[in-house]
């Protein structure tokens, strides 16, 4: 008799053991589909794909599109915050590359990969930036990202002008907006820079040096790591993505606006690490979560301009939303939730 | 005697000064106590959010929704003042007992929920920001005569200058900050917690119930200057105080508290908003910069003064370190 | 279990037996699940560490837990301040900070930040810190790990005091001298379980160890002592006039391969220092290290582990662990970080390598994947010497290797110590145990007050003779 | 002394620059503070307009309250203040004049010539400003008015594009997703010429043709949007004339010769058509 209740209650846990193992990467998961649900419902068609033209066209192709550029920068932030850093300034660094992008564009004859490499410059030289003030002078890393937050706009304004500067490019229009394979270029882009830098993390010892410096700087020193080395390269890494960022959203409007673009962005990013799970105290850092994280606050973007609410609701949503997501994540209330489970459990008994 | 832990106080005096010498210098205006007591004026506002800040940086944390819960104090402000006719002290004490709420409210999700500052208080932004537009959309005078009367309360003092009921508020709250922080046990905890919230919690200390505290006594300093901001502006405005988190964080980093919670003082804020306006009035007496080259000369003079500020920390403990 | 008033009970365990996990749960930091406590008769239930103070149940937990960055004043009064019309009297904190440092026989600057002094003494604040309010059960976990013999007699009589003023004492510690000097009772701590409460009178020994690890003893053979009069081959190390100001005078040394250097001195006295000078963790401002013929850069951590060092340190929780990483990812760390991070160990040769070290040195985890944070005080410090074992260095520097082990796996590190240096390593170890200095070190160093004060060699090196030195 | 909002738009860079461009011309010496959208830095550049003593103040006040104060200690010290391109909420007697457009009445103006070119029979869709800022609501309460008086013109979805390019982009997308088809909207109105062109890109990727299946209008009158009505992507702009320095400069003469001024100099631009796209074009460039 004993026995076999036993064998029972084994057979019910293991499932419910498994997700407890996964716990961590299933509550963003769970929560985007619950939001993309929810939408659905409110929204009818929302989750509707069409083909047209040999490209998927959609509420959901658009939570990608738009999603892109923000997963790009997310990508760069989780890696700092892993250092138990933080980059403010990715907003400014978006507008400084697309600055770069659209007067190189319009005011020379570079060809097309030159401007995008020298864009992309632009960005590592902000990283090196910040990399520099907070792994050199010992700066701390929000301060000393404030600083370009704030100058880097005038400087990307120094660039246009003070100007929107539109310009006129196939390629670039193309990074922007055009398809391949069914999906917008720039998806694949963003998907390919996501794969490799997950595979550089994973196959290379930096993933785990990263965790350990963000986690414990004195004790990695210790064992030998270059922790100021890896720290700047961690800013290098958050610019070179801003950069690449800036060069689609200047390439999605065929311009460069130096004070708008990419605006708030870093709030965004930031939030999406961290639902992710990422500790600002430095740490472990999910990567493919955080892109996970983006789609959340995408998604909830998406479905509140399409569901016709007025603007002037779309904050209080939003907080709720998150405030929601955020407490179905708190292993707090997994905890209140898994005790009343096991109440209706003995009961059930 | 000097001691160590004071040494980033000291040092943010010091460039404080500096800054303030180069002004008189340079600029005839810039001797008149006016220019003094039009600082302490205009960056009311930003030094009693950012002392409340202090606070929670103190503890290791950050709040992010100090500048929308200072828009959405003043529009609550002015609809229970213009569309329910309350008497304006009811008002104030209304939304400063909402603006504590909500900061304690935050401070539950935080402690006890085990949910990062940041992100929580993040979605406070949305939130107070939200619930602002609900309330009114529009900007709105606040045309009663005992504000009008608060706003023109004025102690003159010898050079032009003289003491705004508003600047006379910051310094009482900056009085009061230091000594929460200095001479209560309130203050210690919060220290303890900061430096490290897990052997704080084996030392007795009650970590949830004053994180609580602190997430409600930043809420009441930000609903404070909530108010402090309508009185100035005999207003309110959704969009109000924008990014004004921002500058408190930096007022507060700028003083010497260091982000990662433990080391810090409140004085160290008040000249760290201090700075922040001087910077600003260089630049507007200056009255040459454009748009663009404002942002790098604001940068690049925050920059400047890190930098120092650190030089002289480094350069004093290397004199002053035990022998 | 039951604890009368003015009794001294040990609590005794291996390493991760579940003793610190015990003393939580009496104090309310971990929920329990079953039981009850009562204190003079009452049933007690410790919501935090805060309420088990209020309720008498005082204190010293493990880790050193205190505020690094606050004062020692402020450490010592934090709940419990002195005020002046309800506001704090940093005068009177100051006054009775000065007393109770006082009772555990220090005398240092209170107004100074706590983690300016090294680990010792932070312990000795932390018993302190204990004794402050009137309880009526104190808790000591470890307190003496890192103390040196004339603290340890210091704390020792304290004990005695306090026992006679009726207090009831519980003592975690792994020295057994100790636990025979001062205690009255023993309980035993095995997997978790209470094993029995013995008295300590009538306990032998080997009884009680064979208690404690589940075996008899004659699986532990007795630690042997060295063969002094091997010849050590070719000099390994050489430490020339190395120096940094208010830090460490300067000094000399040289290590050979297959030699042992042990490092004594009382608390202060710059055992710490001299590791870390010689490793390169601190920057010296004089003098030169010289590893295999390469003189070393100053400040370059990288090129003296790559030239062959190691380096255990002192203070496990602030430099040693990474608490957040899995106890596999804590233990290659050294050895990936000599790689670069270009070139990963496979995964399959770090499961071995952390497989094999996890028996060789009996560490108690449930699996190589758990954070290391969770696991017990002996088995980090464990962790953290598997890190340095797997890398193989050619010179070894250990700060108080054994602090906090358990006799079955001390014995095992003393062992590996010996083998390593028969292997040609050298090893530089710092420790507060005279004991296991003189088993296994060839020459012994000793120092005060920052000085070199002598160097004692082979036949010369015993624990008299040191204790002599130190106190000329 | 000049406080500027901010450098937000192509517009707002043009006012600046016209400004001080009219005080060069004039050998004035002008001190310019960039408020950063700020009213708090407003205020505080005002105060240190005033602790320097300058001759005259002109202020682009970024929201309409909350002036009364520094206002009045302008007023003491004799210091005139003339208010450009928007008003504020505070006794007139506090300012000198100020020369600006009518926000409401550009979006009556909009409706109004939206209504003749579609007989009153439309489904709209607008990109509103900034939540909360003069310009969006204004603009918003203006067209509104007129829109009431044809019951077959609605606004059938409004949201916030936050006047920025990219912005109007991403809501038009989501309007022309969320509408299903475009051949139920009729028209756009945008609270600003850049949300405009960047809902034409919206609707270029969409496969709609902007001006012809969709009606184009917004307000501002930027450079580029005369360039997009040379191209047939938009139908119809209202200049938001940001050559304001002239009459407010002349207004401080005025008062200094003590002659009266009027409380609003109304500054209103006209509504352009592409057929005079090529010209206006031209003499911006
Ligand atoms: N925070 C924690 N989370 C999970 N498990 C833990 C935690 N702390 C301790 N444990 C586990 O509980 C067991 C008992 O640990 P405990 O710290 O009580 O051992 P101990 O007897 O004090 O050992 P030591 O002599 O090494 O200090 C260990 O196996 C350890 O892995
Ligand atoms: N008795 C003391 N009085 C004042 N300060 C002390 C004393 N002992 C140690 N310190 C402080 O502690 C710091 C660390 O000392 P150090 O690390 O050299 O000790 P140690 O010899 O390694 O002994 P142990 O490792 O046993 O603590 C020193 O910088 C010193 O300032
Ligand atoms: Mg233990
Ligand atoms: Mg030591």
């Amino acid at each position: 008799m004993l026995e076999a209740t036993q064998t029972m209650t084994t057979k019910i846990m293991s499932p419910i053991n498994l997700l407890h193992k996964h716990q961590k990467a299933l509550a963003p998961i769970i929560s985007l589909l619950l939001i993309l649900l929810v939408t659905a419902i409110i929204t009818p068609g929302f989750l509707h794909l069409r083909m047209i033209d040999g490209h998927l066209y959609g509420s959901l192709i658009d939570i990608l599109h738009r999603g892109t550029p923000t997963a790009i920068v997310a990508l760069g932030m989780a890696v700092v915050i892993g250092t138990r850093g933080i980059d403010l300034s990715v907003g400014a660094v978006i507008a400084i590359s697309g600055a770069v992008t659209a007067v190189l564009t319009v005011n020379t004859d570079f060809p097309v990969w030159l401007v995008i490499l020298c864009a992309l410059g632009s960005g590592l030289l902000c990283g090196l930036w910040n990399g520099i003030l907070v792994s050199v002078f010992n700066i701390q890393p929000i301060v000393a990202t404030l600083i370009l937050m704030v100058a880097g706009r005038g400087i990307a304004q120094m660039i246009t002008e003070g100007q929107i500067v539109t310009f006129h490019s196939d390629t670039l229009n193309a990074i922007g907006n055009e398809f391949f394979l069914a999906f917008p270029i720039r998806v694949w882009i963003a998907l390919a820079l996501v794969l490799i830098t997950i595979v550089i993390m994973r196959k290379t010892a930096l993933g785990l040096f990263l965790e350990s410096v963000g986690a414990n700087v004195r004790a990695s020193r210790l064992v030998g790591i270059e922790a100021r080395l890896l720290v700047l390269s961690a800013y290098l890494f958050s610019g070179f993505c801003a950069a690449m960022s800036g060069i689609i959203l200047a390439a999605d409007i065929r311009g460069a606006d130096a004070n708008n673009a990419g605006l708030w962005l870093e709030l965004d990013a930031i939030l999406a690490a961290v639902l992710a799970g990422a500790s600002l105290a430095g740490g472990r850092i999910y990567l493919a979560l955080t892109i996970v994280g983006v789609l959340i606050i995408q998604t909830l973007t998406t479905a509140i301009l399409t569901s016709g609410l007025p603007a002037q609701y779309n904050l209080v949503v939003k907080a709720a939303i998150i405030l929601a997501v955020l407490l179905v994540q708190s292993p707090k209330t997994r905890q209140l939730l898994s005790q009343l489970f096991r109440k209706n459990m003995d009961y059930s008994a | 005697m000097i001691n160590e832990r004071n040494l980033p106080i000291f040092a943010t005096l010091i460039v404080f000064m500096m800054l303030y010498g180069f002004g008189m210098y340079e600029y005839r205006g810039f001797r008149d106590t006016l220019v003094f007591t039009n600082l302490l004026t205009d960056n009311a506002f930003l030094i009693v959010t950012a002392i409340g800040m202090t606070f929670v940086i103190l503890s290791g944390g950050i709040d992010l929704s100090v500048g929308s819960m200072i828009a959405f104090i003043g529009v609550l402000m002015a609809y229970l003042i213009t569309s329910l006719g309350l008497h304006p002290l009811a008002a104030i004490a209304v939304a400063v007992l909402v603006g504590t709420l909500f900061g304690a409210i935050m401070g539950i999700i935080i402690a006890y929920f085990d949910l990062q500052a940041f992100i929580v208080t993040l979605a406070g932004m949305f939130l107070f920001r939200g619930l602002a537009y609900l309330i009114n959309l529009n900007s709105v005078p606040i045309n009663h005569p005992f504000v009008t009367a608060l706003s023109d309360i004025y102690v003159p003092l010898p050079g032009r200058g003289g003491l705004t009921f508003i600047a006379m508020a910051m310094l009482t709250l900056l009085v009061i900050g230091i000594i929460l922080a200095r001479r209560t046990r309130f203050g210690m905890n919060v220290y303890a917690i900061g430096g490290d919230s897990h052997s704080a919690a084996l030392l007795g200390v009650p970590v949830k119930k004053t994180t609580v505290k602190i997430y409600a006594l930043s809420g009441l300093y930000s609903a404070l200057t909530g108010v402090i901001f309508a009185i100035y502006t005999s207003s309110a405005y959704p969009l109000a105080a924008v990014g004004v988190e921002l500058d408190a964080i930096a007022a507060v980093v700028i003083g010497g508290t260091l982000l990662s919670g433990g080391v810090g003082y409140v004085f160290g804020t008040f000249l760290g908003g201090m700075i922040q306006g001087v910077i600003q009035t260089l630049i507007t007496f200056d009255g040459s910069l454009n748009s663009w080259w404002t942002k790098l000369a604001v940068g690049g003079l925050l920059l400047f003064f890190i930098l120092l500020q650190k030089g002289i920390v480094t350069w004093a403990k290397r004199r002053t370190s035990p022998t | 279990m039951d604890l009368r008033a003015g009794e001294i009970r040990a609590l005794l365990g291996e390493n991760g037996a579940g003793k610190s996990t015990f003393i939580k749960v009496l104090t309310g930091v971990y929920e329990r699940d079953q039981g009850t406590i009562h204190l003079d008769g009452q049933i007690i239930q410790a919501q935090d560490s805060g309420h088990a103070q209020r309720l008498g149940i005082s204190t010293v937990y493990q880790e050193v837990n205190l505020i690094p960055s606050m004062s020692v004043t402020e450490n010592l009064t934090l709940q419990q301040q002195d005020k002046t019309f309800g506001l704090i009297s940093w005068k009177k904190a100051q006054k009775r900070a000065m007393a109770l440092l006082a009772k555990v026989g220090l005398d240092i600057d209170p107004s100074k930040q706590l983690d300016s002094y090294s680990i010792a003494i932070q312990q000795l604040i932390a018993i302190a810190r204990a004794l402050s309010n009137d309880a009526k059960l104190l808790i000591l976990d470890e307190p003496t790990a890192s103390l040196d013999a004339g603290e340890i007699q210091q704390l020792f009589s304290l004990m005695k005091q306090l026992k006679e003023d009726g207090l009831g004492i519980i003592f975690v510690t792994h020295f057994l001298d100790q636990v025979y000097s001062i205690t009255d009772s023993i309980t035993v701590l095995r997997n978790g379980e209470s094993i029995g409460t013995f008295d300590t009178a009538q306990l032998p020994r080997a009884e009680l160890i064979s208690h404690m690890v589940g075996k008899s003893l004659d699986d532990l053979a007795p630690a042997s002592g060295q063969n002094r009069s091997q010849q050590p081959l070719e000099t390994l190390l050489t430490i020339k006039n190395l120096g940094k100001q208010r830090f460490l005078q300067p000094i000399d040394l040289n290590i050979h391969a297959g030699e042992v250097v042990g490092l004594a001195g009382l608390l202060g006295s710059g055992r710490t220092e001299v590791c870390e000078l010689a490793y390169g963790a601190t920057k010296a401002d004089q003098g030169e290290t010289t590893l295999k013929g390469h003189v070393l850069t100053q400040g370059s951590l990288r090129s003296a582990i790559r030239t062959g060092m190691g380096y255990c340190p002192e203070d496990r929780k602030q430099d040693g662990i990474v608490a957040e990483l899995s106890v596999r990812e804590n233990m290659i760390l050294a050895l990936q970080a000599s790689r670069g991070w270009w070139s990963p160990i496979p995964m399959v040769k770090q499961k071995e390598l952390v497989e094999e070290m996890i028996k060789r040195l009996a560490i108690k985890t449930p699996d190589m994947d758990k954070p290391i944070g969770e696991l017990s005080g002996g088995n980090q410090q464990k962790v953290i010497l598997a890190r340095w074992l797997i890398t193989h260095p050619d010179l070894l520097i250990l700060d108080e290797p054994t602090r906090g082990i358990d006799i079955g796996a001390h014995h095992e590190i003393i062992q590996i110590i010996q083998e390593l240096c028969a292997q040609g390593m050298g090893l530089l170890v710092a420790s507060s145990e005279l004991e296991e200095l003189v088993v296994f070190a060839h020459r012994v160093v000793v120092m005060k007050d920052r000085h070199k004060i002598a160097e004692l060699d082979g036949e010369q090196v015993s624990e008299h003779a040191i204790l002599q030195s130190i106190a000329s | 002394g000049f406080s500027q909002i901010g450098s937000e738009s192509g517009w707002r860079t043009s006012e600046t620059e016209s400004i001080k461009a009219e005080a060069e011309r004039r050998g004035y010496d002008l001190k310019f503070s960039d408020a950063q959208q700020k009213q708090e830095n407003q205020i505080k550049a005002v105060r240190s307009f005033i602790s320097q003593g300058v001759d005259g103040i002109l202020l682009a006040p970024v929201v309409e309250t909350g002036w009364d104060s520094v206002l009045k200690e302008a007023k003491r010290l004799d210091i005139p203040v003339v208010l450009v391109d928007r008003g504020v909420a505070a006794d007139p007697s506090l300012y000198l004049t100020k020369v600006a457009s009518d926000f409401k009445e550009e979006g009556s103006l909009a409706a109004s010539w939206l209504a003749a070119e579609t007989n009153g029979r439309c489904n709209i869709v607008e990109l509103q400003g900034t939540v909360g800022s003069s310009a969006a609501i204004d603009r918003k309460d203006g067209f509104a008015a007129v829109i009431e008086n044809f019951p077959n013109m609605n606004v059938i979805r409004s949201q916030s594009g936050d006047f920025t390019r990219a912005g109007g982009k991403e809501v038009m997308e989501s309007f022309l997703k969320a509408e299903g088809d475009a051949s139920n909207i009729c028209a756009l109105f945008a609270h600003n010429d850049d949300m405009a062109l960047g809902a034409v890109l919206a609707m270029k990727e969409a496969g709609v043709e902007p001006a012809k299946d969709i009606i184009v209008l917004s307000i501002d009158g930027v450079p580029d949007i005369f360039k997009a009505m040379m191209d047939h992507e938009a139908n119809a702009t209202i200049e938001l004339n940001p050559h304001l320095g002239g009459p407010a400069f002349d207004a401080i003469l005025a008062h200094r010769d003590g002659k009266e001024v009027d409380k609003w100099i109304k500054a209103n631009g006209p509504l352009y058509l592409p057929d005079t796209a090529e010209q206006e074009y031209a003499k911006r460039k």
